[in-house]
């Protein structure tokens, strides 16, 4: 049976840290684009953590939301993309192509969650620190779009060793950079085709509901809300 | 052409010119690249320079790259593989997936042997010929043999090949290697194309999704 | 190539030299008038009227219809993609390519029945006179039998002022 | 008012191609450097990377499309104009038509270049060319891009002929008047056109069955055009009205171009006889029109996005009424129709100037519409913690800058090498014979016959 | 860094060098011998330790064969080594369990920081010029082993200083007992946001005088004085571990969490009830609920017991802190006050702590002690969902004690100013009090009249700069690194582990550089051990306790460090004698009519104190309340905004009466309208191309007032004046987008 990858957030665990934004840039070889670049408007974090303020002093309350490419099964930025280097995977992930795309943006325009980056310079790292980059993971060049790939890299080589095994994938064996470094284990991956595993679970919860679920996009990322009393 | 026939026209343009001119040097003026966002740092003695970018040193390069042009292999010195296979036929102590490729049966990279594989053997082995003698004077040198992939992508392709799942599924070196086994140094047999891995990804249903070598 | 032509000042006198023709038994494939425009309301103007142009051009748009339907439904399906959970043949878009692409079969088959027909980008020496370009309209027949000769002549020469030519 | 005959007509329409003056070479010299600063300055962004535009995270399309959409609109002058008026057969047409088409022709191919000038790998565009290739992978026909694609070709090709056959007598008319190096090329360009019934009357079907054919090509071109944006479920784009607002908005744009090229020509080529305040004035009243459709189009669509109260919608809705683009919007409204329904409206400000004056109104409104089409919306998608904002960059300015001084060297050169007004169409029109008259009717100057 | 998008660059995609999976390297290439014989491609975990904070988590670090570019006798090359890629918690450790925090994922880039120090260094220009020439460690340790025997042959062994972080375990043990050996004073651990304050109350109260260790995950309610325990504050990943199961480890029961603070921290946003209160009052207000408490008889008065009976009138019922006066000096209204102090005692188990501002006034003891009695009154004490204090693992030697207590750093910088400490020659590791100290300190005057610095550091900061002698320590990843954490953990911690990876450049640890310094002197200091592995190892291996002590520590070593229940725990030390305690206004530096706005620095959720403003990833992670990145801002109450005509990233001049300094603001909702608040961290004046010139330093300003009792800098205790001085500039740099007049404020 073919997988369904999806994540659950537990907003009530998060705590706004920020320890999902610097792992996914550990993990993914995503350009610390500078200074300009960040005054630009061109700062890349494939995960962010959305706060949003309410009310006012001393009434005041702070709402986290890490957001990351959400996976839609119906996604917007997949049919305009005229050369199919934005397409939907057979286990439910929504796949950028970097050697495919021609950087027509159109996708990250579709993309309700402006969670698409695009590469507006070639990425540069002062040397040596491109020893961290990871091998696992393309540096995309100039001119490409981007985004969160659930780690696609951590999926494939999972499941590549799961094969040489003869066995399934085991629930919790994947673990994208963002769940694994997680304090508040907040961030749950899993298989949503499997009913016991954890994150079909939690998807199950009452406080769960999805980024945005009005515009029909059907995201794989299921938001549990946080609780606002005991 | 008729344009403008009237008197004071010819005045006319020759100012809109110099305007051309004017317009096109402000042009250059605003175009000239942003200055630097940080402090100059002191460089200190023994400290790392330069950057690492995916961009292309040269235009060359960058025309190279776009018609999927791989400069041909030159490498450090001229391996043998034919003999090296044909010992293998005879004892077990040799082989490519064991001996110098190890990595191919459990990595993404099959992997290039060092000197020091070299003189595992040739420590004993053969140790009078002269490319034996040239290698074994590197490691003594403490260098290494700067072997060059035959195959391989250009960067812009975001090509991962995963040798380890081929050899689990008994795909022959040869399919992508050609008959090195019957060469001294490896050559670029076959023209590994797209095409070539779709085809046979098809015929042996396996994966066909982008996302499998493209990440 | 020979030919016995006479140039006429105005649309009045070039038909009455072809009827002139007509009567002297030259048939409409034979006569070649020549004018600066087209000449709607003069009978002569009607020579080589009947054309299959319109039928063409749908013949042309039928193929470019198929042409599109046909590469569409197979590229898509060579290697089917998923995009955004949409059918991996979905007509609703590919109706837009293959109605672009109906329109400019039509247009490229009409446009090539025209140069076709019309005989345009043709090497061989034909019937001409600058003079055409001035107002005048030439009439003539091309390669005459000299038998007939003397007929053409009395029939172009409507009036005493006008000088029959040949080449 | 003297009116031409067939020489003068021949004269002075031939005038222009047969002499030159240093002043050409100089308004040549000047546009070419100026196109010239424009294409190093894509070669430079090419070079130095994509980020030299202002173009960013959420903004991801701005000065670009914006020109994109507006040259496609601006392309909507010629063919369609004069394809409507060739069916209907308005004889005032005839002067009119060529100058039309040629906006057509290089407002397309001008236009046609910026999704490829806008590409993040300009160098990879040829993907999006339907051919077979070792990866074995097509281009995707789901989306609007490839659509855009088709579409463009499509028209653009079709302009091109729909332009040439008209000027191939022409070009025989010239080939007769010429000599030398210049009679073998207009010689070749003639393709041994003579004139005779036949090829006059395969030409007229031509022309007619083209004219059938290009008006629903145009129709689709910005509709097409207009699914870029409606496609995406982005507040304000994912609207239903946007095919014919597109539409409308392209043949307004298209009409005012037109009308400032012909001024331009009638001023410059000195065809005061051949364009008559007429012309100015029958196309005055189409822009009028337009300017009242495209005005009922606005209030739609700000209608229905203000009642409908949408929270996503509504942010960009008042960004563009009362906020940081609100001085941009109000302008366009004022350009794009007050000024214009009170010029044309009133006919005594109906004159040659006055249609100019509201015509360059609307080409710079109707550019300002596309803006805001294109950027509020991109900058306040659904999530308010990813809005953006935008401002333009040089390289931007100059290439936009540039575009328009290439519509005019084309232009120029065009109008160079070509009788800019169809010669023999204007013959034909000129002189029906009275035996087709009935008694009592009187010819008008432009061959209209007035009963 | 935007420079570098410039340089050479051409857009037309990929490089053929990009990474070793693809691509022809050059023709010319030399390649030197594998340093290790990996298999490529192939990851391996090693275990490490995090140093970055005082947590001391303990790291997986995923390392992987990689093309490294080196210089060997002066050619330049590429050789093969095994190099870290990614930094993971150790799932097995008793502290991290498996999570890292944004600053430990980016620790990564310590090592890997183009601006590192490479090699021995020694000053040729003016202090603080940064000019340097190389020099043989050989050179640089006799360099150093002359100037200490200069102190010899003078006697003067006292006039060597020693500057450090706050560090535990060997590497303490090993400076303490160089410096007793040498006679020297001991070192002086200096840091910025220190808890001393806390651990004398927690002596003074329970006799351990160390951090809590909070019991979260099975507590109910949750009490925070101004601590952001989330964030910055003691172990934030254990906190945060144990936080996401207080609020949904336990199914049908989440825990609610009370934070009481002056500034909206990070912590304070994850808050069900966020309660601002007065600076400086939130110890009346923590007497406030025990006396609610008391009354409503839901607990005894004498349970408090030691605790409470470091209040004056505790015993009495603490009259003088009735809610009605506890409103008046707190802010926070009467029936809150009820309410919360009944939720405290009934919702059992439950906690309450204070840390962050709180401690840093001028009564912070009081505040410190009262909070302390509260939770001893409700019982919180070593019980499960309460406060426990994880046994300390003794790592210290009994070897000659150092003679002589060291000043305190104040102290100290005043004395070499004044002259009368003749600091002769002075060793800084890690630590940078020339930028976290006040100004009004004069710190970098006294470094000026040190004849001889010599600093470990590996990058050059303002404190570095001011060296004669750079001695380069390896990154953590490249040496041996152990940590004894003081909380985090409910059993015994020890992490050690080898180095991950080898070392980049010729850097060498500072504890090896330290005993061989020892050796080379004239009279060598005959320390224990040959090595820092040795000196590990001899304290740690035998807390295994087996048989074989090789066994033990390879154990150790591989699981990253011994955790378990020791075998003979410290006991608890004897009740100090102190009078009890009472309420006292907290001392504000700065005369309220000129400097009406109370000033309130706080760590930066990325930098801590600025020891991190030097990595990439952390200046362009976005602020988790802010969202700014590459910047320094102030934030500011709306209406004071108003009021003052600030608006979003106006440019204001923040003064105290010892100095002023310039930044953005930001108009903020989460703090009073009395209240500026400022983060540490950016303000370097030199550090490393990231952070050198960026944003203010708002500890310059601050005003040298301390807390009596510990004699810690009391940094919440300023007063400052603010006002707009110009437009914004683009200075403050935000991640989240601009909002327009018609803001879409809530969540959809």
């Amino acid at each position: 049976m073919a997988h369904k990858w999806g994540l659950a957030v537990d907003l009530d665990r998060c705590d706004g840290c920020g320890a999902c934004v610097t792992a996914c840039h550990a993990e993914n070889n995503i350009p610390t684009v500078g200074e300009m670049q960040a005054a630009r408007g061109r700062a890349m974090h494939w995960i962010r953590v959305e706060r949003y303020w309410e009310g006012e002093f001393p009434n005041v309350r702070l709402k986290f939301r890490p957001v990351m490419c959400q996976q839609c099964d119906s996604a917007p930025c997949e049919p305009v993309c005229p050369t199919y280097a934005s397409h939907h995977t057979a286990d439910g992930l929504n796949a950028q192509i970097y050697n495919r795309c021609i950087g027509t943006r159109y996708c990250a325009n579709a993309c309700p969650y402006n969670v698409r980056f695009f590469d507006f310079f070639n990425p540069a790292w002062d040397k040596p620190l491109q020893l961290q980059l990871n091998p696992d993971v393309s540096v995309r060049e100039v001119g490409v779009m981007e985004k969160c790939t659930f780690c696609s890299q951590r999926i494939l080589a999972t499941t590549i060793q799961a094969k040489a095994e003869k066995r399934e994938v085991k629930d919790g064996e994947i673990k994208p950079a963002c769940a694994q470094a997680c304090p508040a284990k907040a961030i749950v991956f899993g298989d949503l085709n499997d009913p016991e595993s954890e994150v079909s679970r939690l998807a199950e919860s009452p406080r769960g509901s999805k980024l945005l679920e009005d515009l029909g996009t059907r995201p794989n990322v299921n938001y549990l809300q946080r609780l606002t009393e005991a | 052409m008729g344009l403008l026939r009237r008197g004071g026209f010819a005045r006319f343009w020759t100012v809109v010119v110099c305007a051309a001119a004017v317009v096109t040097g402000v042009a250059c003026g605003v175009l000239a690249p942003p200055k630097s966002g940080t402090a100059a740092m002191t460089v200190l003695p023994g400290q790392a320079s330069g950057i690492f970018t995916p961009a292309h040193s040269s235009f060359g390069k960058a025309v190279n790259d776009f018609f999927g042009r791989l400069p041909p292999p030159t490498q450090p010195v001229e391996f043998p593989h034919k003999r090296h296979v044909e010992i293998g036929k005879e004892g077990p102590e040799l082989k490519c997936t064991e001996t110098c490729h190890e990595g191919v049966t459990k990595s993404p990279v099959a992997g290039l042997p060092s000197v020091n594989t070299c003189l595992g053997c040739h420590a004993a082995i053969a140790v009078d010929k002269p490319i034996i003698k040239q290698i074994t004077a590197m490691q003594e040198k403490g260098l290494d043999l700067a072997w060059q992939r035959v195959y391989g992508y250009v960067a812009q392709a975001h090509v991962k090949f995963n040798h380890a799942p081929h050899i689990a599924a008994n795909v022959e070196c040869a399919t992508c290697h050609g008959d090195i086994a019957n060469q001294t140094v490896a050559q670029r047999n076959v023209n590994m194309h797209m095409g070539v891995c779709v085809t046979c990804h098809r015929e042996k249903n396996a994966p066909n999704e982008c996302l499998t070598c493209h990440f | 190539m020979k030919a016995l032509y006479a140039m006429y000042p105005d649309g009045h006198a070039a038909q009455r030299a072809v009827d002139g023709l007509r009567k002297a038994g030259v048939t409409d494939n034979d006569i070649t008038v020549i004018s600066a425009q087209p000449m709607e309301e003069f009978n002569f103007s009607h020579i080589g009227h009947k054309t299959y142009m319109w039928y063409i051009a749908c013949l042309g748009g039928l193929v470019g219809f198929a042409g599109a339907t046909g590469l569409a439904y197979i590229t898509e399906t060579s290697w089917p993609i998923n995009t955004g959970g949409m059918p991996i043949v979905s007509w609703w878009p590919n109706l837009i390519i293959m109605f672009e692409l109906t329109m400019l079969g039509a247009i490229l088959a009409s446009v090539i029945t025209l140069i076709v027909t019309a005989g345009l980008g043709r090497r061989r020496p034909a019937l001409y006179d600058p003079e055409v370009t001035d107002g005048k309209i030439l009439v003539g027949v091309e390669n005459p039998r000299d038998a007939s000769l003397p007929d053409l002549k009395k029939a172009l020469q409507i009036h005493p002022n006008i000088s029959l030519k040949t080449i | 008012m003297k009116l031409p005959n067939d020489a003068t007509i021949t004269t002075d329409l031939l005038h222009p191609l047969l002499n030159t003056s240093w002043r050409f070479y100089l308004l040549v010299a000047f546009l070419g450097s100026i196109v010239l600063m424009g294409l190093s300055t894509w070669i430079f962004q090419m070079v130095m990377g994509f980020g030299m535009t202002g173009i960013n995270n959420p903004i991801f399309w701005a000065f670009y499309i914006t020109n994109f959409v507006f040259w496609i609109g601006i392309s909507h002058a010629g063919t369609l104009i004069s394809a409507i008026l060739r069916l209907v057969n308005a004889g005032w047409r005839r002067p009119v038509t060529r100058c039309a088409e040629v906006i057509t022709a290089f407002a397309l191919m001008i236009g046609a270049l910026f999704p490829i000038i806008h590409l993040g790998r300009p160098w990879l565009f040829f993907w999006l060319v339907p051919y077979p290739s070792s990866r074995m992978i097509w281009p995707n026909f789901r989306s609007p891009l490839a659509w855009d694609f088709f579409a463009i070709n499509t028209y653009l090709t079709g302009s091109l002929l729909f332009l040439f056959l008209p000027m191939i007598p022409d070009f025989a008319i010239v080939r007769d008047h010429s000599t030398g190096l210049r009679r073998k090329i207009y010689g070749v360009l003639a393709l041994g056109w003579r004139g005779t019934t036949k090829q006059w009357h395969r030409l007229e079907t031509a022309m007619s069955i083209m004219a059938v054919g290009i008006i629903p090509v145009a129709v689709s071109v910005h509709t097409i055009v207009s699914f870029d944006f409606s496609m995406a479920p982005v507040p304000m784009w994912h609207s239903t009205i946007f095919g014919p607002y597109f539409v409308a908005g392209a043949i307004f744009s298209g009409i005012a171009g037109l009308i400032i090229a012909m001024a331009t020509l009638r001023k410059f080529l000195h065809l005061e006889n051949y364009l008559y305040p007429l012309h100015f004035q029958n196309l005055g009243k189409l822009l009028l029109m337009m300017s009242l459709l495209w005005g009922y189009f606005v209030f739609n669509e700000r209608l229905t996005v203000w009642y409908g109260n949408h929270e996503a919608d509504m942010n960009v809705f008042w960004v563009t009424q009362t906020g940081s683009f609100s001085p941009l919007f109000w302008t366009m409204v004022t350009v794009n129709f007050v000024i214009p329904v009170i010029i044309l409206g009133i006919k005594r400000f109906r004159t040659i100037t006055g249609c100019v004056i509201a015509s360059c109104g609307v080409c710079v409104g109707m550019w300002l519409e596309r803006f805001l089409i294109v950027v509020p919306s991109l900058g306040h998608k659904y999530l308010p913690y990813s809005w953006g904002t935008y401002t333009p960059q040089p390289v931007e300015l100059l290439i936009t800058v540039s575009t328009f001084a290439a519509m005019t060297l084309l232009y120029t050169l065009f109008a160079k090498f070509v009788p800019i007004i169809s010669i023999w169409e204007l013959k034909a029109g000129k002189h029906p014979s009275p035996a087709l008259f009935p008694e009592g009717a009187r010819e008008h100057p432009l061959g209209e016959v007035h009963i | 860094m935007d420079r570098r998008n410039f340089i050479k660059l051409t857009a037309l995609t990929g490089s053929a060098t990009a990474l070793a999976s693809c691509g022809n390297p050059e023709h010319t290439i030399i390649r030197f011998l594998p340093e290790d014989e990996l298999t490529p491609g192939i990851a391996e975990w090693k275990p490490s330790v995090c140093p970055l904070c005082a947590s001391g988590c303990g790291l997986t670090v995923r390392v992987m064969d990689t093309d490294v570019e080196v210089t060997r006798e002066g050619q330049a090359g590429v050789t093969r080594m095994a190099v870290a890629k990614k930094l993971e918690g150790n799932p097995d450790h008793p502290v991290s369990r498996g999570g890292l925090c944004a600053r430990g994922q980016a620790g990564i880039q310590v090592t890997y920081h183009p601006d590192r120090i490479t090699q021995p260094l020694k000053r040729t220009g003016n202090r603080g010029e940064a000019k340097y020439e190389a020099v043989t460690w050989d050179q640089a340790i006799a360099e150093l082993a002359t100037q200490l025997d200069g102190l010899a042959t003078a006697a003067d062994q006292k006039s060597l200083a020693f500057v450090t972080a706050r560090r535990s375990g060997r590497r303490a043990t090993l400076v303490q007992q160089f410096l007793a050996k040498f006679g020297a004073p001991a070192a002086m651990a200096f840091e910025l946001f220190g808890n001393d304050v806390l651990r004398r109350a927690n002596g003074l109260s329970f006799g351990r005088e160390q951090l809590p260790t909070l019991d979260l995950a099975r507590s109910r309610y949750v009490l925070s004085f101004g601590a952001d325990f989330l964030g910055t504050w003691n172990s934030p990943v254990a906190h945060a571990e144990a936080y996401g199961a207080m609020r949904q480890g336990r199914p049908g029961l989440r825990g609610s969490f009370v934070q009481i603070e002056s500034h909206m921290t990070q912590t304070g946003a994850n808050a069900d009830e966020w309660v601002p209160v007065f600076p400086g009052t939130e110890g009346v207000l923590a007497l406030g609920f025990a006396h609610v408490i008391v009354h409503e008889k839901l607990r005894p008065a004498d349970a408090a017991g030691r605790a409470g009976a470091l209040i004056a009138g505790w015993a009495s019922g603490l009259e003088e802190y009735a809610p009605d006066r506890v409103s008046k000096l707190t802010g926070v209204t009467v029936h809150r006050i009820e309410e919360i102090a009944r939720h405290f005692a009934e919702l059992r188990p439950s906690m309450a702590f204070a840390g962050g501002p709180p401690l840093a006034h001028t009564n912070a003891l009081f505040t410190a002690v009262a909070v302390n009695a509260l939770n001893a009154l409700v019982g919180n004490i070593n019980e499960p969902g309460g406060i426990f204090f994880t046994p300390q693992v003794a790592t210290a030697d009994t070897g000659p004690s150092a003679s002589g207590a060291a000043p305190s750093f104040d102290k100290l910088a005043a004395g070499i100013v004044a002259g009368q400490l003749p600091v002769k020659v002075l060793l800084v590791d890690g630590a940078n009090p020339v930028f976290a100290t006040p100004q009004a300190w004069k710190v970098k005057e006294a470094f000026a009249k040190v004849p001889f610095i010599a600093s470990f550091g590996s990058f050059l900061d303002e404190t570095s700069a001011q060296a004669d002698l750079i001695l380069p320590d390896h990154s953590f990843l490249e040496s041996w690194v152990e940590a004894a954490p003081e909380s985090g953990s409910l059993v015994a911690v020890m992490s050690v582990a080898p180095p991950a990876m080898k070392p980049l450049y010729q850097t060498r640890a500072m504890g090896d550089v330290l005993l061989e310094v020892g050796r080379k002197l004239q009279k060598p200091l005959d320390l224990p051990w040959q090595t820092y592995e040795e000196a590990l190892k001899t304290a740690i291996a035998p807390l295994a306790g087996g048989k074989d002590i090789d066994e033990d520590w390879f154990a150790i070593r591989k699981q990253g460090g011994w955790w378990g229940n020791l075998s003979k725990p410290a006991p608890p030390v004897a009740a100090a004698s102190k009078a009890p305690m009472t309420f006292v206004e907290p001392q504000f530096d700065g005369d309220v009519q000129q400097f009406p706005f109370h000033f309130l620095p706080y760590p930066s959720a990325a930098f801590l104190d600025g020891s991190l403003a030097h990595l990439p990833w952390l200046q362009e992670l976005p602020d988790p309340l802010t969202s700014a990145m590459w910047s320094s801002w102030v934030e500011v109450n709306p209406q004071t905004a108003e009021r003052l005509g600030i608006s979003d990233r106006d440019i204001v001049e923040i003064a105290s009466a010892h100095g002023s300094i310039q930044t953005a603001a930001v108009v903020s909702p989460g703090l009073a309208q009395n209240i500026i608040a400022m983060p540490v961290g950016q303000g370097h004046s030199m550090f490393t191309r990231y952070a050198t010139g960026r944003g203010a330093n708002p500890i310059a300003i601050l005003a040298p007032v301390m807390e009596p009792e510990t004699g810690s800098l009391a940094w919440a205790a300023t007063r400052v004046k603010i006002s707009r001085v110009g437009d914004p500039d683009g200075r403050l740099i935000l991640f989240a987008g601009a909002k327009e007049e018609k803001p879409n404020e809530g969540l959809r």
